[in-house]
């Protein structure tokens, strides 16, 4: 199978659905003729034009509410948020508006949009810069929200996501651009809500999403290697719909859970992860779901700090110890 | 905030004005269209009228925003609605989607909260929407739907129809940073003829309890719009005619040359701002008074006797008959059901799906 | 002791502090001619005048931010939002700058900043206009965010959120402004991060915040009745800091726990509470707890509908059955 | 994009122009004072480009944002600064911090991470701070923290002091909302003299890749503040002394009245957006040539050597001892501990606290 990074595989994603559908169309801060910061829409201007291809002024709000409205109209945007952190400023039209118009409209419009960008932190971009935002926009009804972390998902899960006729937030894993993987030739769509099991298992389930699987695959085979533990990693993928079945399933095999998330921890997704699990699998619990988040803090931007302020090898493997009762509880 | 002398007073000052700007598209102000816009503003009216009083039997909940004393406003630009038009407003949005076409009916029915509402009694007074008819819906943070709006405009010329937005907003709006982002947008976009966005600022004088000069040191809405090299003028939107002509002469520039465009309209709200709003400490007895005198449906009522249009008792006729549907509307709303307990999780996401954790 | 409203307690707190403090001032819309929305301010203007009493227009992002602004000058703002509904559009503002500036700056300034208003649904105003957003801020360190629902805590967390050197995100419970009950007089400083144990019980425990530990209030009556269970009831009153402590010893002695939230269920503050239960009282939780919820649908405006979208006496008193396994679960 | 013709080209031009404007305060613009101005460019030059080379070398992280090719905007400006006086920017912040008086030692070893650096380490390249010197921040969300500014503006009148704030912006954050709101309360509380706010546009004419006709339809920027009632005007931002007129008159009037006020400075940067803008594709090189001429140091040293304030030695002097400087300060800074570990916890709440949920 061809390898390709996941810059590429979101970049063919974006293409091909473009190639196939005239109602797609991008928007977002020099995506044009910058090329795009993160150089993921590199070259669509010269391909698709100026009509599909719209570079905007630093208007979050204004941009992503006209995104909507042209959704509203049956126009397929994908706006890309240069980062998340920036997308507060349309928190607004994202929550009010696309998330809620096909409600409150009786179910007159559908808002087809795709909100996508690098989420997340890890290059030392500190407080203002780093931010994982899966939890917030997770919370509200009416939007679906996905977090891609394989060069295969992320370009399958873009040919979804610019499918579905609701509104996606797409969270890529930015600091994963340039990793490379197979990634199937034509149409590869991967399915909304349901997760996937990056590695079986059957002493104690990890479960992450976005690049904190990468942590625990690494973990995974640090306790097999070192304590003989056999871990099943699982990849949420998709946070609304959320697969609480895989999680459940895996949990009444293994018995314990980690819940690895890098952001922070209250209400978090691991969070929403512990309760399903204590709920649906309680009487095949064998230790409480340990969570590993992000320090409490707003991300600083020295290394050393920036490295402790994040979930490590070391604090997935602590809990995951802890939760197979090797290592007393903190 | 006294009323500003009217351009447009005396008989025939419209056609005199119209003469003069040599305006673009033919302006029907014969009787007959006239009569026509009268009655529209007169249904909005005891529409309005009615809805106030279902407030109060507490039959009608939430916020309930009406519109009375603004009539011409909306009536006039929509009489330059052409078919495949979008029409976008905020919570104030009653008239519109009247005089877009839909059934008074639906519209009570639905700030009744019954399921034979506008939107099956999801939305409310705020939320009205009729998608066939062009209303693109109202919705109720302040300055939130405009860059929707912008997006429609967008949308009309990327797929090279002829069609515009109208575009409504509120002299609140004007301070908010949506409001700035879209009409940049809208006047970026329009440099290459992407944005049909007429603009429609309904400058009743007050955000809530707020007066214009208490929102910014710069009063001047209209020119708000040169900021973003959008051309705007103003009107004074107590006066249907007035209104009309600037609506139609607008409208089809917009439409020709794919730019937006803005217009002021000076008005005023003779109600409280909401349903709630008791006391209007903001505003004195005698500045509602003295608006009132320039009550666009009186002018226009005085203007249509006086040129023999209709005599009084047409009049009388036109109000009574206004009167006697709305009770049918107002029992209709009535006696509509509840919308059923099921249409709770409907319309959440197109092709189903609600996502409460329990179907896993 | 003498009794107020909610109303009179907040008003109380905002004018004892400002008569105490010149820095204190007040900003928001419609706060001084008007006499505020919800008549909080009423005679503010008056009384303290217009340099202290700031009618702004509608931008609220543009006077939050100015009010973080004032703050790291000193004074302390107090902002009203109008409803937390119109945060969203403050967000940038309330996250980016306020929660993290005293950080990135190395500790040079504090931001002394409360924002007030009304949190919540009940009164038919539909799907933008009705959030539980005591999750959204809660995630976010640098934040405190609380939430009384007695006119004592209204008046006393007023008084400790104005004398707070960090930024408070004060959520009224709206629905109760009119409501009465006791406040003492004077001083009455409430602490952050202590949970009130509104009843004692021994053998489940509810816990709530905001208007539903008036709902849980009633159920516990109704179990006691109908049931002869004897349930605790407790009101988190501060999400952050949290209080952990008096709800993993309450569940130690019960046993059962029901969560209940009017916010959406995912990543809400149920889902935190659920999670610290299973994680700090494993051993002594006879049933996983439950957590209830709002629907997972934006506020419809219809009565029945509305009625439906939130936690109900019947859908708490089930979940406490089912946690008590007099009733089968779901 | 080319330059525009600078009014302020020959000798002596700037006391002409004073001389013209009955310019209020005075602008000492003699040798002296002149020379320190440029030895500051020049130290402002000497940061920035061993800040390059510390990120090319890995030493620095994130994202970096030089001033070079704008330094006579800064310099100018802060020379107006007074004691008690406030200053806050965007990202782009060096050059500020530098000029109110941090050692560069502590700014440089913040870029590189470390625990002697002006804000621990914390903050990096953005988000410089220095509240002793009246540095109150660089931040990283474009256009947000000009409400703060307006903040500040605000409090210093509220306090009843005469200090005034210098807010800079770039041209790129004047299409975001935050912008609008912000400056339309300046403009309210300026009319009741509660704004002392001196808003600095640094108009660089580029925001990223995106140049400003390509983010609005009206591309006047100093002229946008016209919507807030704010007074403004413009500043050839690569001539350093007509810099210093503006800034000294507009600052004293500012100071006076306590409305505020807005000064658009054209300038360029000459280097890349950030260290991570390779290809530069929205510019051409000769542009960028083109105004490389027009760099504000070189315009000053030619003229200070031809007003014989100073001789070809006397400016090779000046920059090797920079260089000299610069050494020390790189020293400084590698040299320097990372912060210590327990730094990562410490300035979330004033009075402690961390709420991870492990102390109860
Ligand atoms: C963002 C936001 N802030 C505050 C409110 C509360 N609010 C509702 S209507 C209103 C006044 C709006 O005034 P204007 O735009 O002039 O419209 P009008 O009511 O006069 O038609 C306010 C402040 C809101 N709905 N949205
Ligand atoms: C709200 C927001 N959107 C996008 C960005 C990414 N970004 C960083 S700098 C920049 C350009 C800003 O241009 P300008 O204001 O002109 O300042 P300059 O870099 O030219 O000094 C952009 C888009 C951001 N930091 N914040
Ligand atoms: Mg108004
Ligand atoms: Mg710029």
């Amino acid at each position: 199978m061809p390898e390709m990074t996941y810059r590429e595989a979101l970049r063919a994603g974006m293409a091909e659905e473009m190639e196939r559908d005239e109602k797609v169309l991008l928007m977002g801060e020099d995506i044009g003729v910058y090329g795009g910061t993160h150089l993921i829409t590199d070259g669509f201007l010269d391909r698709f034009g100026k009509k599909r291809v719209i570079d905007t002024p630093i208007a979050e709000g204004g941009f992503t509410g006209a995104a909507i409205g042209m959704a509203m109209m049956g126009l397929k945007p994908v706006v890309e948020m240069m980062t998340w952190n920036f997308s507060f400023l349309a928190a607004d039209q994202i929550i009010q508006n696309a998330a809620k118009v096909r409600y409150f409209s009786g179910g007159q419009v559908e808002v087809p949009l795709v909100i996508r960008g690098p989420n997340g932190g890890g290059v030392q971009l500190s407080a203002q810069h780093t931010h994982s935002l899966e939890n917030m926009y997770g919370h509200f009804p009416g939007l679906k929200v996905v977090s891609p972390v394989t060069p295969n998902d992320a370009k399958g899960m873009m040919l979804t996501a610019i499918r579905d006729p609701n509104p996606v937030i797409f969270l890529e894993a930015g600091a994963l651009y340039g990793t490379k993987g197979e990634v199937p030739e034509g149409d590869n769509a991967v399915e909304f809500g349901k997760a996937r099991v990056a590695r079986e298992g059957t002493d104690v389930t990890l479960i992450s999403y976005g690049r904190q699987v990468n942590l625990c695959l690494r973990v995974a085979e640090k306790l097999e290697e070192e304590d003989d533990v056999s871990a099943e990693v699982i990849d949420l993928r998709s946070l609304r719909p959320f697969d609480s079945e895989t999680i459940v399933e895996s949990v009444k095999k293994t018995h314990r859970a980690v819940a690895v998330q890098e952001q922070w921890r209250w209400f978090g997704v691991a969070s929403e992860v512990a309760s399903i699990i204590q709920e649906q699998a309680f009487d095949y619990l064998d230790a409480p779901v340990v969570r590993v988040s992000g320090a409490e803090v707003p991300a600083p931007y020295a290394r050393n700090l920036e490295l402790a302020a994040f979930p490590s090898e070391d604090a997935v493997a602590k809990a995951a110890r802890q939760v197979l009762y090797q290592e007393v509880s903190a | 905030m006294v009323p500003a002398e009217s351009e447009h007073t005396g008989d025939g000052a419209v056609e005199t004005q119209e003469q003069q700007q040599g305006g673009g598209s033919p302006v029907a102000t014969d009787g007959e269209h006239l009569v026509d816009l009268y009655k529209k503003m007169v249904l909005i009216r005891t529409f309005e009228e009615a809805t106030q009083r279902g407030f109060r039997q507490g039959k009608i909940g939430g916020y309930l925003h009406v519109y009375i004393g603004q009539e011409a406003v909306a009536t006039g630009f929509l009489d330059a609605y052409k078919d495949g038009d979008k029409v976008i407003t905020a919570y104030r949005d009653h008239p519109h989607v009247l005089l877009l076409g839909s059934d008074p009916k639906a519209v009570m029915a639905e700030l009744y909260g019954k399921g034979t509402g506008l939107v099956k009694g999801k939305g409310g007074s705020m939320h009205l929407f009729d998608v066939e008819n062009g209303f693109m819906g109202g919705y109720g943070i302040v300055g939130g739907h405009i860059p929707l709006g912008v997006g429609f405009a967008y949308a009309q010329r990327y797929e090279e129809t002829d069609n515009i937005t109208q575009l409504y907003l509120g002299d609140g709006s004007i301070s908010n940073g949506a409001f700035h982002e879209a009409v940049n947008l809208s006047g970026l976009w329009g440099k290459d003829g992407m944005n049909p966005c007429l603009f429609i600022i309904e400058n009743n004088q007050y955000g809530m309890g707020t007066s214009v000069e208490r929102t910014t040191a710069m009063t001047d809405l209209a020119a708000k719009f040169n900021a973003y090299g959008v051309e705007n003028e103003k009107v004074d939107g107590m006066d249907v005619e007035a209104v009309l002509e600037v609506a139609h002469r607008a409208a089809d520039r917009v439409r020709e040359t794919g730019k937006p465009y803005a217009v002021e309209a000076l008005t005023y709200r003779t109600a409280p701002h909401g349903a709630a709003d008791f006391f209007e400490k903001y505003r004195t007895k005698d500045e509602i008074k003295q608006w009132r005198e320039r009550d666009p449906i009186g002018q226009l009522e005085h203007r249509l006797i006086e040129r023999d249009v209709i005599d009084e008792d047409g009049i009388e006729e036109i109000k009574n008959e206004m009167k006697e549907t709305m009770k049918e509307v107002v029992r209709f709303a009535e006696e509509s059901e509840e919308p059923p307990l099921e249409e709770l999780y409907t319309d959440v996401y197109t092709g189903g799906g609600v996502y409460t954790g329990e179907e896993g």
